[in-house]
């Protein structure tokens, strides 16, 4: 890769950056309703951090909610036993995840459907050990848990929207970096990889604590954001399952395909939802079928097939 | 010669054909008499295996006519292809998740159970190494060993033209004699081949050649022709 | 301020998912009161000191935490509307009380009954309908109590209303001394009960309770069915809320003898201070929709009911003067669920439930009050006779 | 076989065996820097296992592998390819969706930690500078294992395991090959070369080793392994 | 004792239904590396198909089970067409499956709700015989011992077609390599489809008998039955369908085990175990490795 090729390109990065940052700041002043704002963010922040890994080292983790769930549990206990200010708590959200991540590593001695289902295990057994009546005590069990004296919606919007950038960032830097160029030559090919020197079992370790952490810093904001909940609300399959659906609809493997799936998707959901709720859930999986079916490939094989090297 | 173009079983008019929008053929014209035997020779991606690829059905023919035994055929899926007679031996390929045994089944997808299991036999007395190891996935073999099975695969169904890519590349000096003399029975069975092969070895069981370049034939002709010619001699000796 | 052309109230449905069912029910019943409430020119409002007929803003929340949370904030920010209705039951209303209250809107919650809830005083919530699940055992412990039996199998679901229930029931019997025989809970999506049917009878119990949802009831009473066990007393919670459901899955063989918290429709307040009283819902209800009407259509209708109450008492149309009239009316009211009385918590300490048996009569099902004494319609068989 | 200079790489008596199966049996040899030795064998014999083991994809059961004065059978095949192993593979495995300069780029940036390959120059060795903005999924088979080649150069190696390289390539191309491993022995590089053509095999080198059935049986010139009786009868066939 | 006796044995019984359960799930992945997240939701119609049969037009529930067969095809034969080759063209027909069938569950679960309502719908007990069948003294309901009975007889037809039939090798030389397969005269399209109609027919038998296992049957079943399906089909490991067997034993037994001596932590048996299982053998049970040099 050329330098100015380079250059030009962490350019196109800083661009998509400022514009991610001037559309959260100013679409609550167009559109009032700010928790969907937030939970777009938080769908695409998913989208990202699944992109992260899945995009980068096809590893499809059906179980990512389990870091999200890992994130909003440690940011509350933090909160209510540390005393720490809640943005520090947030960041011990993530780092949760991430020690999680660290314990779960042995998983990415699978592959394929096995990592993918296990990783589904993984976030099961997780949920299942949090909301466990025996543990409610420690985890409030399956009466969840509540950190209202630091319900603070705007705040904890803004602290989103600083994740959303760090893990768009992060997806720049894998797409422009040697360590990127590495990952992909692991995607394709493990073995070659290793014999072109990649310590392969190092850097999927890597990608997958950073996707990791983002996602517990996701839970973490999210959990500040409810400020009460459920372990359902945020263990809950549906949000693997939207994080996937939406990144994959994107476009993986890129900056921007993950923010564009989500973004188009999660507000097709919201309009449906808010405009036709009496056939909600018919028109949006009809929607998506649809979709699918005639741009296989995602949004961003529409650029490609025009020959728009994407972002 | 319309008497010639009937007895014809493979004729191939002005094929063009690639992948997505990478053209790789650029009209190729080509026959096969029964019971021929007829090698594509060319430098390294220069087409043959895209030719060979377009002629069973795997790559879709994008212009030009490919008649079997006086029927057009550009237009079926390969399993029609193979039904009237054809058989295609790939580069590479051999199912790994199952059983040498039943690759060899399959391989004669269209036969009798009873038919198979004769034809079964007889390849394995050919190939001693398949017939030590039949009930073992041919994910275990080694890369010769795979080979074999490709071959014996094809063999199997005696189809009345076989279209082999590389027969004898990564195989034993001795097994590459073997697949030649077997190659050589089946002639004498009335099958036609249609070989892209770069071992030398393989000019001895040739009628006939055509050497492709740049996804057109730049020339055939009969064996000693073929041998006797600069180009080929220039691309295949290096000379 | 100028009275609006009609009073915009706000809610959520799921029409799929694992609350569907009762959250359907809950908003058919404000429906009905909505519908019911226009064809007489619209609710009374006191501070316009005149009828403006009622909307329904409703969303489906497909019984999502997340999407549940946007839809709130749509019907508070965008549509703006006047009266904030919850969804149906704790996990759908959790992620409303924050938001309401940040809104400064007054959450009305007809059934999300989580004791996290109900920590502090508010202005901004108040649980209109039944009472804190942690409530609900009480007189099926000391009924237990008074009835002397001491070998109780508890089975319960780990979620915040089922095991709630549980908690307090232990602790109830605690106090006498007793401790159950089996007590575990299992995941709220079981569904399988035989093995668990045995490990319980291996324990030679008196009583066993099962608390769980409507699915983990029908599973539980039609295992025990099918398994040829057989114990003296049995209960669960949703024949008392939704008899119909259970009777057509489980069978009225099944539910025989077996034992409920009744609920209105089954357990009928005949003076009412406001409104219809059960039976009169009950007809009406029957006439407009052609449907035998449950709990939860109940709890639906008292929301309504109590909305119009609050409005017709608030003398200013603001939401910090419709809680006032809530806590107004607190305590002074009876509707067709039994005695409303909300605490400055949010709250309800409403009439706790009776306990009751089916009792097979003439091949239908009779809802036997049992216990308290006060309440009681008849008396229990126990133990109950083997079919 | 000199034995002042120290070998680059010396096999004790290895051992590898798939389920009940023994694929090597005690192979034991050595190889001195820019040295090339031809590893022969009928179909099966062991060749690739051989290279599997060397360069760390598999563990051998027992023996020992010492590369440039250290044991390397626990070290991992990154490490390797850092210290100076690399390979071709049988089945060449390329990075298909990336394009053959990024093939190479990857392997020079990861695996040659102290000098810089020039990656043009390396395109022009393995003679696929015209394909180099193609990607690697859309060549033929045999430029992909040219490319595998070039992979390998990047990373700097000293020793080089080729695993039938020439197979299916036709006789003028093989030239160019053979003068192309000729060219990096002069370099320095040590090669082990697995291949079943022999005037192609004979163009490189003298020195071969003989596998059969995972045995070594026989170690010495290529001309007076024709003429051995075993070998000939395990890879020529009775006939030859 | 007696209680592991009987957990032992409705372990059993219960994993072989839930083999029954998950192979369709599996046969459609191996075959055509389709991510069915619709299967759920395949089995709750498979449940509503008893329903329609038993209730409204009061024939026995077993009924179902041949009309699971016909309707598979029914539905599953224009599915196939509209869908498959059309995703198997794309680039990575695994991951888009994926949204793609994610979408097509929606759908089937809102027609579910649309068509009976959200609440839960069950069987008469009495049809498949009221009783209990006792084994070693412990005794089970009848409907059990159906359920068990059919699976067995579903999955063992099943193995036989993939390990005696030149079809089903054809089906598994699919699995392993398409290119090849038709490369070497196999219809690709054709078996596949088979492949999948059998597979929905598989999950809607299974469903015939989830209102008799599991009580009653709901729409929103769907994901959770899904996700079972996925652990037991990967404890036993992809593309093997006596695999999915054993994954199913597996499921079966640890959940019944742990019921009867620690229910609160039930439902993290087949995770636990799937995890365990995957860790020591990374493809699953019957996993064979396959070479990749
Ligand atoms: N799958 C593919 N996608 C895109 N291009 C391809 C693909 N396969 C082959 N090509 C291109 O088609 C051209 C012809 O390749 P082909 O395999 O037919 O050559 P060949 O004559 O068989 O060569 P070889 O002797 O190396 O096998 C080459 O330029 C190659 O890069
Ligand atoms: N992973 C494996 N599992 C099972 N058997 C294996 C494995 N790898 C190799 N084998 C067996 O070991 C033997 C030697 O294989 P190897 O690949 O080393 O042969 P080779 O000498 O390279 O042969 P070829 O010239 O055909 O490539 C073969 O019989 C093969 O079937
Ligand atoms: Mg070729
Ligand atoms: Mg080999």
């Amino acid at each position: 890769m050329s330098e100015r090729f380079l250059l030009q390109r962490w350019r196109t990065g800083l661009i998509v950056l400022a514009l991610l940052i001037a559309a959260f700041l100013l679409l609550p002043h167009v559109y009032g309703n700010e928790s969907l704002l937030f939970t777009l963010m938080t769908f695409i922040v998913l989208a990202q951090g699944l992109n992260l890994l899945y995009g980068f080292t096809g590893y499809l983790p059906f179980g990512y909610v389990g870091f999200f769930g890992c994130g909003a549990y440690a940011t509350s206990l933090l909160v209510l036993h540390s005393g720490l200010p809640v943005l520090l708590c947030v960041v011990g959200g993530g780092l949760a995840a991430v020690v999680m991540g660290l314990i779960l590593g042995p998983l990415l001695r699978l592959s394929g459907a096995y990592f993918s289902i296990a990783s589904l295990a993984a976030s099961q057994i997780l949920y299942d050990v949090v909301s466990n009546t025996n543990l409610a005590d420690i985890t409030g069990g399956p009466y969840g848990l509540k950190i209202e004296q630091v319900y603070a919606p705007t705040a904890s919007y803004h602290t989103m929207l600083v994740i959303l950038v760090l893990a768009t960032a992060l997806a720049a830097w894998f797409r422009l970096s040697a360590f990127g160029m590495g990952l992909r030559a692991m995607k394709q090919d493990p073995v070659s990889a290793a014999m072109a020197g990649i310590n392969v079992v190092r850097a999927r370790l890597i990608t997958w604590l950073i996707s990791a952490g983002v996602a517990g810093l996701a839970g973490g904001a999210y959990a500040w954001n409810l400020s009460v909940f459920y372990p359902e609300a945020v263990f809950t399959l549906q949000i693997s399952v939207f994080a996937i659906v939406f990144s994959l609809f994107g476009g993986v493997g890129t900056v921007i395909g993950p923010i564009i799936g989500a973004s188009v998707l999660y507000s097709l959901y919201s309009v449906i939802g808010i405009s036709t709720p009496q056939y909600f859930q018919l028109i949006y999986g009809l929607l998506i079928a649809l979709l699918v079916l005639f741009m296989p490939g995602g949004v961003l094989s529409l650029f490609a097939r025009r020959g728009v090297r994407v972002f | 010669m319309s008497a010639v173009f009937e007895s014809t079983l493979l004729s191939v008019r002005g094929v063009q054909s690639g992948y997505g929008a990478l053209q790789v053929l650029w009209g190729v014209d080509l026959d096969v008499m029964p019971g021929e035997t007829v090698l594509l020779l060319g430098a390294n991606s220069a087409g043959k295996s895209t030719l060979l690829r377009t002629l069973i059905g795997l790559l879709p023919c994008w212009r030009g006519e490919i008649a079997f035994a006086g029927e057009r055929i550009d237009a079926l899926p390969p399993e029609q292809r193979i039904r009237r007679g054809m058989a295609y031996m790939s580069e590479l390929g051999v199912f790994p998740t199952l059983s040498i045994d039943e690759n060899l089944a399959l391989g004669g997808y269209f036969l009798s159970d009873a038919q198979v299991r004769k034809r079964k036999e007889q390849l394995f007395a050919l190939f001693p190494d398949l017939a030590a190891k039949r009930r073992d996935a041919a994910g275990t073999l080694s890369g010769g060993q795979r080979k074999m099975l490709g071959i014996a695969k094809v063999l199997i169904s005696e189809p009345r033209l076989l279209l082999m890519d590389e027969p004898s590349s990564g195989l034993a000096p001795v097994f590459v004699k073997q697949v030649i003399e077997v190659l050589k029975t089946s002639i004498g069975a009335g099958t036609a081949l249609l070989i892209a092969e770069q071992n030398v070895a393989f000019l001895e069981l040739a009628d006939r050649g055509y050497l492709i370049d740049h996804g057109k034939v730049r020339l055939s002709g009969t064996r000693a022709e073929l041998e006797a010619s600069d180009a080929v001699r220039e691309t295949y000796f290096g000379l | 301020a100028t009275a609006p052309s009609e009073i915009k109230i706000g809610t959520l449905y799921a029409s799929s998912g694992p609350f569907a069912v009762a959250s359907q029910g809950q908003y058919e019943g404000l429906k009905y009161w909505a519908d019911a409430i226009n064809k007489e020119g619209g609710v009374f409002v006191k501070a316009f000191n005149k009828k403006i007929p009622v909307k329904l803003v409703a969303y489906d929340d497909q019984s999502s935490t997340s999407t549940a949370t946007t839809l709130y904030n749509q019907l508070i920010t965008q549509d703006k509307v006047d009266v904030l209705v919850a969804d149906f039951g704790s996990v759908l209303t959790s992620v409303a009380v924050p938001l309401a209250a940040e809104h400064h809107m007054l959450l009305i919650d007809p059934t999300g009954s989580g004791a996290n809830f109900f920590t502090k005083p508010t202005n901004y919530l108040a649980d209109v309908s039944i009472p804190s699940s942690t409530v609900w055992p009480i007189p099926l412990a000391n009924y237990l109590v008074q009835q002397n039996i001491k070998k109780i199998a508890i089975l319960y679901g780990a979620n915040d209303f089922d095991a709630s229930q549980a908690a307090t029931l232990k602790e109830v019997l605690a106090k006498h001394g007793i401790k159950p025989v089996y007590d575990h809970g299992v995941p709220t999506t079981e569904s399988n009960y035989t093995i668990l049917l045995h490990a319980i009878a291996a324990t030679q119990p008196e009583a066993v309770l099962e608390f769980g949802y409507a699915p983990n009831d029908i599973a539980f009473l039609k295992a025990l069915d099918q398994s040829g066990l057989h114990f003296p007393m049995t209960f669960t919670i949703f024949p008392g809320q939704l008899l119909q459901l259970l009777t057509k899955n489980v069978g009225e063989k099944a539910l025989a003898y077996t034992y409920t918290y009744p609920t209105p429709p089954l357990v009928k307040y005949e003076k009412v201070s406001y409104g219809m009283n059960t039976q009169q819902f009950v007809d009406a209800f029957k006439a407009a929709t052609k449907k035998e009407p449950n709990f939860l259509d109940c709890s639906g209708y008292n929301t309504g009911l109590i909305v119009q109450h609050m409005l017709d008492m608030a003398p200013k149309f603001d939401q910090l003067a419709f809680h006032q009239a809530i806590m107004d009316m607190s305590g002074k009211t009876t509707t067709l669920l039994g005695p409303f009385d909300v605490n400055a918590n949010g709250a309800q300490l409403g009439q706790p439930f009776p306990v009751a048996q089916l009792q097979p009569k003439g091949g239908k099902l009779d809802v036997v009050v049992v216990y308290p004494q006060d309440k009681a319609t008849g008396k229990a068989v126990y133990p109950a006779p083997k079919p | 076989m000199s034995s002042n200079p120290p070998p680059l790489l010396r096999l004790e008596g290895v051992n590898k065996r798939f389920g009940g199966h023994v694929v090597l049996n005690d192979v034991s040899f050595s190889l001195a820097p820019g040295e090339i030795v031809g590893l022969v064998g009928p179909n099966g014999s062991g060749k690739t296992t051989t290279i599997n083991v060397i360069c760390g994809l598999y563990r051998a059961d027992s023996g020992s592998i010492v590369f440039d004065g250290k044991p390397v059978h626990r070290v991992p095949m990154h490490e390797l390819a850092r210290i100076g192993i690399n390979r071709t593979f049988q089945v060449p495995k390329t990075f298909r969706d990336m394009t053959v300069r990024e093939n190479i780029e990857v392997a020079a940036y990861f695996g040659h930690a102290d000098q810089r390959a020039d990656v043009n120059a390396l395109l022009r060795d393995i003679d696929l500078e015209a394909q180099a903005d193609k990607l690697a999924g859309s060549l033929t088979v045999n430029q992909q294992k040219l490319l595998d080649l070039g992979r390998a150069l990047a990373t700097g190696p000293k020793l080089l395991l080729v695993d039938e390289i020439g197979a299916g390539l036709n006789p003028a191309e093989l030239g160019g090959i053979a003068e192309l491993l000729r060219k990096l022995a002069q370099r320095g590089i040590a090669l082990i070369v697995v291949e079943h053509l022999m005037a192609f095999l004979g163009s490189i080198t003298q020195r071969v080793i003989v596998l059969g059935a995972g045995r070594m049986l026989f170690e010495g010139s290529l001309d007076a392994a024709s003429r051995h009786p075993e070998v000939v009868a395990a890879f020529f066939g009775e006939a030859a | 004792m007696e209680l592991l006796e009987y957990a032992i044995i409705g372990g059993i019984l219960y994993g072989i239904f839930f083999s029954l359960i998950a192979i369709g799930l599996n046969l459609i992945f191996g075959v055509m590396r389709i991510i069915n997240l619709a299967h759920g939701q395949f089995i709750v119609l498979g449940g509503y198909a008893a329903w329609v049969v038993s209730r409204h037009f009061g024939f026995n529930p077993l009924w179902a089970v041949p009309l699971c067969i016909v309707a598979a095809a029914v539905i599953g034969y224009p599915l196939y067409y509209a869908v498959v080759p059309r995703l198997q063209r794309s680039q990575d027909p695994e991951m888009l499956s994926f949204i793609l069938f994610f979408g097509i569950g929606q759908v089937l679960e809102a027609i579910t709700v649309l068509g009976f309502g959200a609440d839960q719908r069950s069987l008469p007990s009495e049809a498949l015989g009221s009783g209990n069948i006792g084994v070693f003294g412990q005794a089970f309901p009848d409907s059990w011992w159906w359920a068990a009975a059919v699976s067995i007889t579903a999955i063992v037809a099943l193995w036989l077609y993939f390990t005696r039939t030149k079809l089903g090798y054809a089906t598994r030389a699919i699995m392993a390599n398409r290119d090849e397969a038709l490369a070497t005269g196999i219809s690709v399209n054709k078996v596949s489809a088979l492949a999948f109609i059998a597979g929905l027919a598989l999950a809607g038998m299974a469903g015939v008998f989830l209102p008799y296992l599991l009580g009653s049957v709901s729409p929103d079943q769907g994901s959770e039955l899904t996700t079972t399906s996925f652990a037991i089909v990967i404890i036993g490991s992809l593309g093997n369908p006596l695999g999915t067997v054993i994954g199913g034993l597996v499921f079966g037994l640890g959940t019944m085990i742990m019921q009867t001596f620690y229910s609160s932590w039930s439902n993290l048996v087949p995770y636990v175990l799937l995890l365990v299982i995957v860790l020591i053998r990374p493809t699953g049970l019957l996993g064979k490795a396959v070479r990749s040099v």
